[in-house]
Formats: C-alpha cells, structure tokens, sequence
C-alpha cells in the first residue's frame, strides 16, 4: 500500500487543499473552531469549508453574521481565552471593515500586556484581481499587514502550500493571517495525505536559477515561472522566490540569491507604490549593495484601483509580460 | 386600492417593476451565458421595494444602492443602455467600464453607487442627507440595506448620526430573509430589523415588500416626514429574492425549501398587483402585457447597444483616478 | 437594606468602591503633579458600578474594561502595586510599562485589558463570552463601555453575535451623560442606551449606577441568566464622573456645570452606602474610616514600591512582540 | 502698516497655525464644515479648533458621536453633493475604526464611478508618539494611506506648513488626509496672516546641503535638521529634504538631490519595515542607481507596538543620534 501511494500521489485543487488543511487542524487540535460569513452552511462562498459542518458540527463551525469587527473579535476573544480560531474574513478588501481588530486589538495585545497572552487566531481570507470583482473585492493589501509587528502573514501559491501553511499557522501561537488567492482556486498539484507544516518565516526556492532572481508573491510565483521559461531564451536562467511567509520575512534567501545572481526582481499584484516590493527592494539594496549589476527592479499593479472590465482588469494585474518586459529592461536586453 | 394614489402612479409604479424584473432575467441569462464578466446579484421578487420608494423621489434625491443594485438604479432613472453597457465592461457604460454591476452610479439622477461593501451605503446616504439639510434643500437620501447588512456596525454608525441630526435620511431594509446563503435565524436574534429603530431614536415601520402600494405609501410617509424636517425613518421591507444569491441558479445549494421559495412567487409583486390593475380597471392585461414587451424591445436595443460599444482603452485604466 | 445580600457581600462592596476611590485620587495627583506620564481617565464618581458588578464574578469569569479602566482592574482584584507600578511605567507593572493606565490586564484575573479604543472591549469579551461557551464553562464575561462607546459598529456587532450564540457576556453601559466633553444629546437621540437592547434581541435593563447595590442584584440577575446559558443582557447604568474626561482637573473646559457635579456628588455612591450601612449597624463610621485607612496605607506602599521599581530595559522595546 | 508687518513677524504655535488654515478655508469655502468627535464644544482635544463654533456657528461645526465611520462617510457623502467637507479623526490611530470608508469608498467612488464625481474631503488626523500613549494612541500610519491609489497625503512639518497644506488640501478636489503630529503642537514659527497655498506634491528642501541627503517625513524633519548640525562635524553638509505631501511623492527632488550628493537616508517615525521609507528607498536606487556611493539606508521604528513606559517609548522613537548614527555607518566614519 505504501508503494501504491508513491506510485499515485494525491493532486488535489487549490481550494481543497485548504480544505485539507483547515481539516487537519479540526481534527488535531480539540479548541479549533471554524467562523465565518456562509462557511457552516455553504461552506463558504468559494467551497473551501465544504463538508466542515458534516464532518465536525455546529459546535466547531459557525456561521456568522456580516459583522467583520465582531468576526475577528471573536478570534481575539476566544484565543485570548483558551481557543484555537480559525475566522474567515471573505475578500481580503473587508479588512476596512475590521482594522481596529485586526491592527489595534489582536497585533497588539499580547505586546501591550507585556506578553501576558498569547493569540493562536488563524484568519483565512482571500486576495486578488483577476475574476471582474472591481475595486472592492479584488485587492491585494498585505501591505497594510505585514507593518503591523505583532502579526504573521502568509501566503499560500500553491495546494501544497496552502495545507502545509495553514497547518503551521494554526499550530503558531501568534496570529496568523493566510492570504489566499482566488484566481489559484483551481489550480492542481501535489498535497499528501498526512498532517505537514511548512516552517513559517522560510523561502522557497521555486526554480533554482543562476543570473537572475525573481522573488514573487502569492499568485505572482506562477506567472514568475513562466516568466523564467520565457527569459531562458535569451539565456537566462532565472531563480524563482516564492517568501511563503510575507512576515516575518525571509530576507536571507532572497540576499543570498542575489549575490550570486546580482540582478532581482520583486513582483507583487499590489498596487506597486507602497507595496511589498518597496521593503523588500530596500532591504536588498542595504545588504547587497556591492553585489548588484542593476538596480533592484518591481513589478506590481498601476497606481488606480482594481477596475471592473476585462480588457482594463487585463491591462492592470501584472503578468508574466510584464516580469519579462522589466527583466529585459534590467538586462539590457 | 388606495384612494390616494392616482393611476398615473398605479401605472409608474407597474412600469418600473416591470423594467427590473425583465432587466434583470435578461441580465442573469447574459452572465450564466458567460456574456457579461463578474458577478450579478439580482433583484428579481424584490421589485416592489425599489419601485415604490422611488416613485416618492425626484432626480435631485439620492439613492445609495447594494451588491444586489440593479433594480435601485432601474427604478430610479437609470437607462438601461448604459446600465447593460456597463455590465459588459464597455466604455459607454454609466462608470465606463470601470466599476460594473457593483458599483453602478450616475450623479445625475442623484445615484450615489451600487456598492459592493456590505453596509457601504449607509454612511454615505447619512453624509448625503446631512449635505441636503446643510445645503438647505428639501431633498432626500434614501438608502437600501439587506436584512445581513444591518448587522454591519456601520449601519448603526450611520443611523444612529441620521437620528442625532435629524437628517433627511430614509434608510429601507430590504429584508429578504437571507445574508447570502444564511437564513436571518441563523445571524441575527430579531425577526423585524424594525426594532432596532428606537435604540436610534427614530421611528421604525414594517411593510409588506410584496406589495408595492404598501411600499409607495409607507416610503411617501417616511420622506414627507425627511423633507419637512422631521429626521430618518427605518422602514424595513419584507421580501423575497428568487434567484440565488450570485446570479440565477447561483451555486446551487439547499440553503432554502423550493416550497419557500414558491409560498414567495404566490405573492409576486408584480402579477398581484397587475391582477388587481386589471381588477380596478386600470391596466388590462393586453395593457400590462404591452408594457412587458415593450420592456423587453428596449431591453433587446440595449444589449445591442452595449455589445456593440467598444471596450475602453487599456490606457484608460490609470486614468479617473484623480479629479 | 435588602434582604438578600449578606453582610459579608455589602462589606466588600464598599470596601471595593473605597478601593477605588482612594486609588484614583492618588493616581490623579500623581498625574497632574507629572509623576506619571501619559493620560489618566479617572473612574470617581463611578465606583458602585464596577463594584456592583464584579463582586458577582469570579476570577475565572472575564472582563474588558474601557479607557476608564482602573476601577475595573481594581474591582475585579487588581492588586495597587502592580497597577501603580503600571502607570509609572516600570517593569513591575502588569504589562511590564508596555501598556500603561489604557492598557492593563491581567489574565489570571480574567482581566483582558483596558482599551485606549472606545468600543474597543465589546467585541474582545463577546469573543470570550464564546469561548466560555465553547469550552464549556460557567465563566461569563462583561465588557464595560460608556455612553459614547455605544455608538462605535463595534459595539453593535459584538451585541448581536452575542444575542445570537446565546452567548455568557454581559453588556454593561456606563452611561455618565457624556464622551468626553459631548453631553448625550448631541451624540444620541436617545437618552436610555438600554433602548438599543431589543434591537438584538436581549433584555435591557437600568439601574441607577450610584446605587451599588441595586447594580449587584441587576448584575447578579443578568450573570445568572447568563450562568444558565439564557444569553447576554444590556446593562444600562446612569452614573457620572467628578472629575474630568482626562485626569482630575484636564482641560478645564466649561462643557458642564458645578452645580451638575454638585447635584450627582449629593448622590455619591460611597458616601450615601456608608450612611446606610450605618444606619443598619452593619458599618460604623469609625469602621469606614478604618477602610478607607488601610487603603489608603496599601496606596502610600504600592506608590512606593512602583517608585522604588526598576524602568524596563529600553532594549525590551522588541521583547513581546510575538510568543 | 505694511512696513509694520515685515518687521514682526506672525509667530503661531503649530496647533494655532492649524487653526488658522481651518478658519482661512471655513471664510473661504462656504460650502465647507467640521465635523468630528468633540471638535465644536471643546474646540478638539488638542484645541486646534478652538473658535471654530463660535466663529463660524452651529450650521458649519459639529460635534460627532464617537463613529469614525460614520464620520469618514459623513464626508464622503456630504462632498459628493456639493459640500467641502473637514472631518476630523481626533488620532490617526482610529484609521482602523473607517479604513473602509476611507480605502473602499472615499480613495475609490470616483474611480469605480469612471470619474463621474469629485470628493473634496479633507481629513485631518494627529500621528505619532512621544507623550506616552501606547500602542493604539500612538502610531504613524500613513504608509497605509499612501498605498490607496485615490487619496493625497500630506504631512505639515512646520507651523507655516500646517497653514499652508490646510488650505492647499481643502482647495483639492480629492480627498486629503492631513497629518498632523501631536509632538509639534507647541512648535513654533512664522505663519502669514494672509491666506496662502503650499503646492500638494512639491517636496521642500529645509536645509540645502551638498554631500548627503536626508530625507525625513512629519516630525523627523526636525531630527533630521539636529542631525544635520550635528554631521557638520564630520565634515558632511546634509541635505535635507521635506517631502511634505506623501502622496503624490515628489521623486524627482529626492532623486536630483541624490544625484548631487551620492548618499541618502530615509527618515520617518513609522515602523521600518513596511514604512513609506521601503517605497521611497526603492525609488532612489532605481532611478539613481549608478549616482549611489552607498546603499540608501532607512530609520523607522523598531518592529514594535509603541510602548508605553517613557523608557521604552525614547528606545522606540527614532531621532537625530539614531540618524546621526546610521549616516556615520553609511559613510564609513
Ligand atoms: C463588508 C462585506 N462583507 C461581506 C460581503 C459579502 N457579501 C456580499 S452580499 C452578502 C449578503 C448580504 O446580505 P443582505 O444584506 O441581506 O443583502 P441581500 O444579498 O440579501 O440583498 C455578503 C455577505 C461584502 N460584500 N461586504
Ligand atoms: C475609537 C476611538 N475613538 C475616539 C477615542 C477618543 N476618546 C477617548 S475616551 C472618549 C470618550 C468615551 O466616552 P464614553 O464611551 O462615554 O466613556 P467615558 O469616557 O464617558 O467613560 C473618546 C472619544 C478613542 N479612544 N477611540
Ligand atoms: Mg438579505
Ligand atoms: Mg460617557
């Protein structure tokens, strides 16, 4: 039985593997509970909760009203109390409706009680343009997270990823935000059956290359692959970060790449100014400065918001194009 | 019938549910076709909420609409040429292809935006009323919130400021009995949103949702009081969707009996209300009929319309951003 | 008297609004004599709620006080050295000097913080209040919050998920008339917070708030329903503050009047206690002032044991930030 | 009497010159109002609106309830109708009480409405530490703000600023968020009595200097112009460089200094990682890469909640010995 497995592995979508890891928590841990907006009965609106309420009942999963603050209130709450939450915030952009929790409340407690506390909450939510939402359910803004010391932030590319992710943040005792990506729902790949944890805080290296590196975001690690494919043509042979943990962030992987590399690109689908992108370039500039060939290039989403027709939402999400056009720029090419 | 309604108003409030409900089946069709991108909440069973609030505004009242707009914009003026076309992305539509279903607006007719926050109307409509009363016109701000909405703290923000201020302000829950797929058992542990009316210092009204005279009166009532000074109502609205939550067939889940949903179409507010048009003599049913066809030949040039609009620019994605 | 609470229970209700009373003073010299950095919000005036309330809890059961939170800490048992040792910012302080007057806590108490954010502490103790439920417990938790605090969404939402769970947690409003220097009326058209309970479908109740032990039998009843799993209630209690929205004298503005203050110090919750205690033969005067005595050398000792404690290292400026 | 004037100069206290451009645009506009938390009768907690009720009445100032939401949509409502509104949020802090309002309505309506509507609102708000507020009284958060394609920032430094970016922000027709700081209340300075403009996105160059650049956000430009002094003995003449609106940034003057001096620090009192400082950071060294003899270095905050204890809070807060220090690194002294 054990070969037969090797021989077959287990390749799952996108959005069961969160499943997958949402359930593995449920079952390891006895004070884990599930709340949301529409996940108990429907499973939430892009299914990753299916059969949650079957398999564990009402008691550990609830749905909520559509009360953002009183959502991670709850997390807050209860983990400050004994309990292991995991809270659905629905898109990404609803954080407006819970900052204070989220910024004032649960990054801050346990430092404002002088580490008297700790706060296992796990907030899954979902980030992303790419499906016609418009400007208030289509954004990125993990920038606005990952200021905040206190929190952790991750964000999940692929179904492997996104099980092994969410079984690391729920085991943390800190809060953890998981960033998903809806235009990654369906996506496929490898997730084995067994509990794993992807550490919290390290890199991975996608795609080792050697005159080139690429650190991308979320959802931006695939269009970094194809990127890469595309560059080999004119001989290069890109490295593809993919940081798996926005915060805290593992500068190490990306400096060390860079100094045998010497050239960098950082690619987020966020807006561009005041992403990511900024920090990480500015941290690289710091600690690689003697090794770069070019300054550290950035890719990311135009200064407007995420906008509705699908010929200007195109136009606006960074693409693999957009990696190689920038990457050319920076190679002379 | 109502002694107080004049049939011309019979015949307007008939006339705009009839415009949303064949809108928004044609609407549905086109995205479930997979022609129009995105996601479409639409209004169809609810008509006679939107329909009998607007008939009491004029263009220089504000609206702010929902997720589920269509049916606020229709009733409140908006064309559907443009309406379609922004639905289909394109550049002649009302936000030029930029905001979609969600975010449909039009200053002109006093359309301050479908929204896609749940609970983003609210404030907006209070910071609106309270511009009519600064400004010292007798115009009026209505907005429309779902059962789930008033659940959102910003709701109780902006309601509890309307009453302090006594502003012009009319705030209308349209309560479908659902915040998505969860019934309103399931998120609040009140059945009317009405009794959250006096914890804001302001009288809170029931209305059957169904029947769009009930409507038109209840909402005259509530904005007489807004215009003369005399603060915000909540009139809360019972109704029903009949589609899913997302388009028609939507997801597909057993959130809700079919016999529910059927109990609900007895009621349709349209069909009751032109059986009892027809009744009164009013508007016969070739009468009623010619309106829906009309409708839909208006409907049909308005797809055409926009299909035939082009898409804007790529170019056109930074701009707007600033005035 | 009433005939329900024991002496023993009417003792330490007094010796806890004592308690509170001789602590805020001190701390509100210390503050204005610039001993103690940062800004103090001061609970005299205040004492029989936070006292009323807590002799009904446990240390198991939790809290979430407010900006005014001393009289929370101090009621639910904080002790004087670790909070004066907070304010002064030393490492012996409940929070190390990391949070100061706007953020103490203590867990073992059940004490999960004072909130420099107005509305801050309802949606933190409903999450609690679930977590009591969840994990099977009799524990309740109460969250305080002002007058103002009630208008935040935060307050609205955390009230209705608690409604709806059925959920161990008690609403208590501390209505002293104003948020900050804004008297009711110009935040809310009501004038009984307790009028937003229905609104969420949970029992509103008011009580006088000078009177401590008509808050402990109100407070005792909404904890035993709570105890019972029959769900939260909306604890409204009229009270005022004598000193200032920040520190004893603060900004000296003239938002109200003296004879206001003269008029609710004639009903001050200590004073009118002790006359009756008396009266019943259950506390001479001698035997009060021998309270007010102890705590008053209890304070002179946690002052100097707060002074005589070490600052924090600056390098625990990045210590406890993550577990 | 015109001779009069230039001899004594106008001098007002930081939170009177605030007062002044309030009032300048309140005689101005008359569509515009105040609204916010204890802004009419108390005159604000900082008392920068005092005179404001009794000068221009009860019609055009108003007390709030304590609803930041409420607020924020209050403006934005009120000035897609025809108003000019000034809402207060009393510390910038509560950003996460109507970042909604603020990131998904007042930043977006005029683009997801495809430019069909103006939003002259200007907000102002009062960032950062110093007095001993902890965490959620305390922060500097405009790196949140500045990532919202829609919003301009400013951040007044000087009393003549506040005045001058007041007015500037209240003549926009985008919405302004106007940062103020709480640690320059009592700072002095000249303040004209006339009504007069500071461009929105001009950056100013406080101290011309010729071999090192300091670039340093709100309050910080005061460190910087101490550090400054204090680099005059290592022999650098420091440049330094207000940028006074954050957004738009005004690159070109960062970049040209740059060009003139080969080094730069960027300053601000926000957390380091994630602030503006990352944007602007990435900004430089693309644009003026070959010019660089060093990599931009950056001073924030530590990642940390703002403590409370005065101890702590003087670890937490950079200042002029923590630029001083971090230039000397930079140039090897
Ligand atoms: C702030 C926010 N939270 C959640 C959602 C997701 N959502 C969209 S519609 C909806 C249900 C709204 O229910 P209700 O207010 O009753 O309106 P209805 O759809 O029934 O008309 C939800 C939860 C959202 N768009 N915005
Ligand atoms: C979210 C938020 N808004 C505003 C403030 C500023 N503030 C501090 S206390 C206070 C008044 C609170 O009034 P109330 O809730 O009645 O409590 P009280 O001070 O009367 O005890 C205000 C506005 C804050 N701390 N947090
Ligand atoms: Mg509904
Ligand atoms: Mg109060």
């Amino acid at each position: 039985m054990a070969e037969a497995k090797q021989i077959e592995p287990r390749v799952l979508p996108y959005v069961a593997a969160i499943t997958d890891g949402v359930r593995a928590v449920m079952q390891e841990q006895p004070n884990a509970f599930i709340a949301g907006e529409d996940v108990a009965g429907a499973g939430g609106v892009y299914g990753y909760y299916n059969g949650m309420l079957k398999e564990f009942g009402a008691d550990r999963v609830y749905d909520t009203p559509i009360s953002e603050e009183g959502i991670v209130g709850l997390g807050v709450g209860s983990a400050a109390t004994g309990c292991r939450p995991i809270i659905d915030l629905m898109f990404m952009d609803f954080l407006g409706e819970c900052m204070d929790e989220v910024a004032n409340q649960m990054a801050k407690m346990r430092y404002m009680f002088g580490g008297a506390t700790t706060l296992p909450v796990t907030m899954l939510t979902m980030a992303g343009a790419g499906m016609s939402l418009a400007a208030q359910h289509s954004q990125s803004l993990e920038a606005w997270i990952c200021h905040l010391p206190g929190l952790k932030v991750v964000a999940p590319t692929t179904p492997y990823d996104a099980k092994g992710l969410i079984i690391a943040a729920a085991r943390d005792d800190n809060p953890v935000i998981v960033v998903l990506n809806k235009m990654s729902l369906a996506l496929t790949g490898e997730v084995p059956e067994e509990t794993y944890e992807i550490p919290l805080g390290k890199a991975n290296i996608v795609r080792p290359g050697t005159n080139y590196t690429i650190v991308a975001m979320g959802r931006m690690v695939h269009e970094a692959m194809k990127a890469a494919e595309k560059l080999k043509a004119f001989g290069i042979d890109a490295e593809v970060i993919d940081p798996r943990t926005l915060q805290p962030f593992d500068t190490e992987t990306v400096v060390n790449s860079v100094k045998k590399t010497h050239r960098i690109v950082v690619v987020h689908e966020a807006v561009r100014f005041g992403g990511l992108g900024g920090e990480i370039a500015a941290q690289v500039q710091e600690l690689a400065f003697d090794y770069l060939d070019a300054p550290v290039a950035r890719v990311g989403a135009p200064f407007s918001p995420v906008p509705f027709s699908p010929v200007l939402e195109k136009a606006y999400i960074p693409d693999a194009d957009r990696i190689v056009e920038e990457a050319k720029k920076q190679l002379g090419l | 019938m109502s002694d107080n309604i004049s049939n011309e108003t019979l015949l307007d409030l008939h006339r705009r549910m009839v415009r949303i409900r064949r809108f928004e089946e044609n609407a549905g069709k086109l995205m479930e076709d997979g022609k129009i991108p995105g996601a479409l909440h639409l209004y169809v069973g609810e008509e006679a909420v939107a329909s009998g609030v607007m008939v009491n505004l004029t263009d220089a009242d504000q609206i702010t609409s929902t997720h589920r707009g269509h049916g606020h914009c229709i009733a409140k003026g908006g064309a559907f040429d443009r309406m379609f076309a922004e639905l289909f992305g394109r550049s002649t539509g009302y936000c030029k292809g930029k905001g979609g279903s969600m975010h449909i607006s039009n200053m002109e007719l006093g359309i301050l935006g479908a929204n896609g926050i749940v609970g983003g109307g609210p404030p907006i409509a209070m910071g609106a009323a309270f511009s009519n009363k600064f400004r010292k016109t007798k115009d009026v701000a209505v907005c429309f919130f779902g059962d789930g909405a008033s659940n959102e703290g910003s709701f109780h923000e902006a309601a509890n400021m309307a009453a302090l201020y006594k502003l012009p302000a009319i705030f209308v829950c349209e309560n479908n009995g659902y915040g998505e797929y969860t019934p309103q058992a399931n998120h609040q542990a009140i059945v009317d949103v009405a009794d959250r009316a006096p914890g804001y210092g302001m009288p809170g009204v029931i209305v059957d949702g169904m029947d769009v005279m009930a409507v038109y009166e209840a909402a005259g009532e509530a904005i007489a009081r807004a215009r003369a000074g005399e603060g915000p109502t909540l009139l809360e609205c019972k109704t029903y969707r009949y589609f899913d939550h997302v388009g028609v067939r939507g997801m597909g889940l057993t959130y809700r009996t079919d016999e529910e949903v059927e109990e609900w179409r007895k009621k349709d507010p349209i069909e009751t209300f032109e059986s009892r048009l027809a009744e009164q003599g009013i508007l016969s049913a070739e009468a009623a009929q010619a309106v829906h066809d009309e409708t839909m030949a208006e409907i049909k040039s308005a797809i055409k319309f926009a299909e035939d609009s082009p898409f804007p620019a790529p170019s056109a994605v930074t701009e707007d951003v600033y005035a």
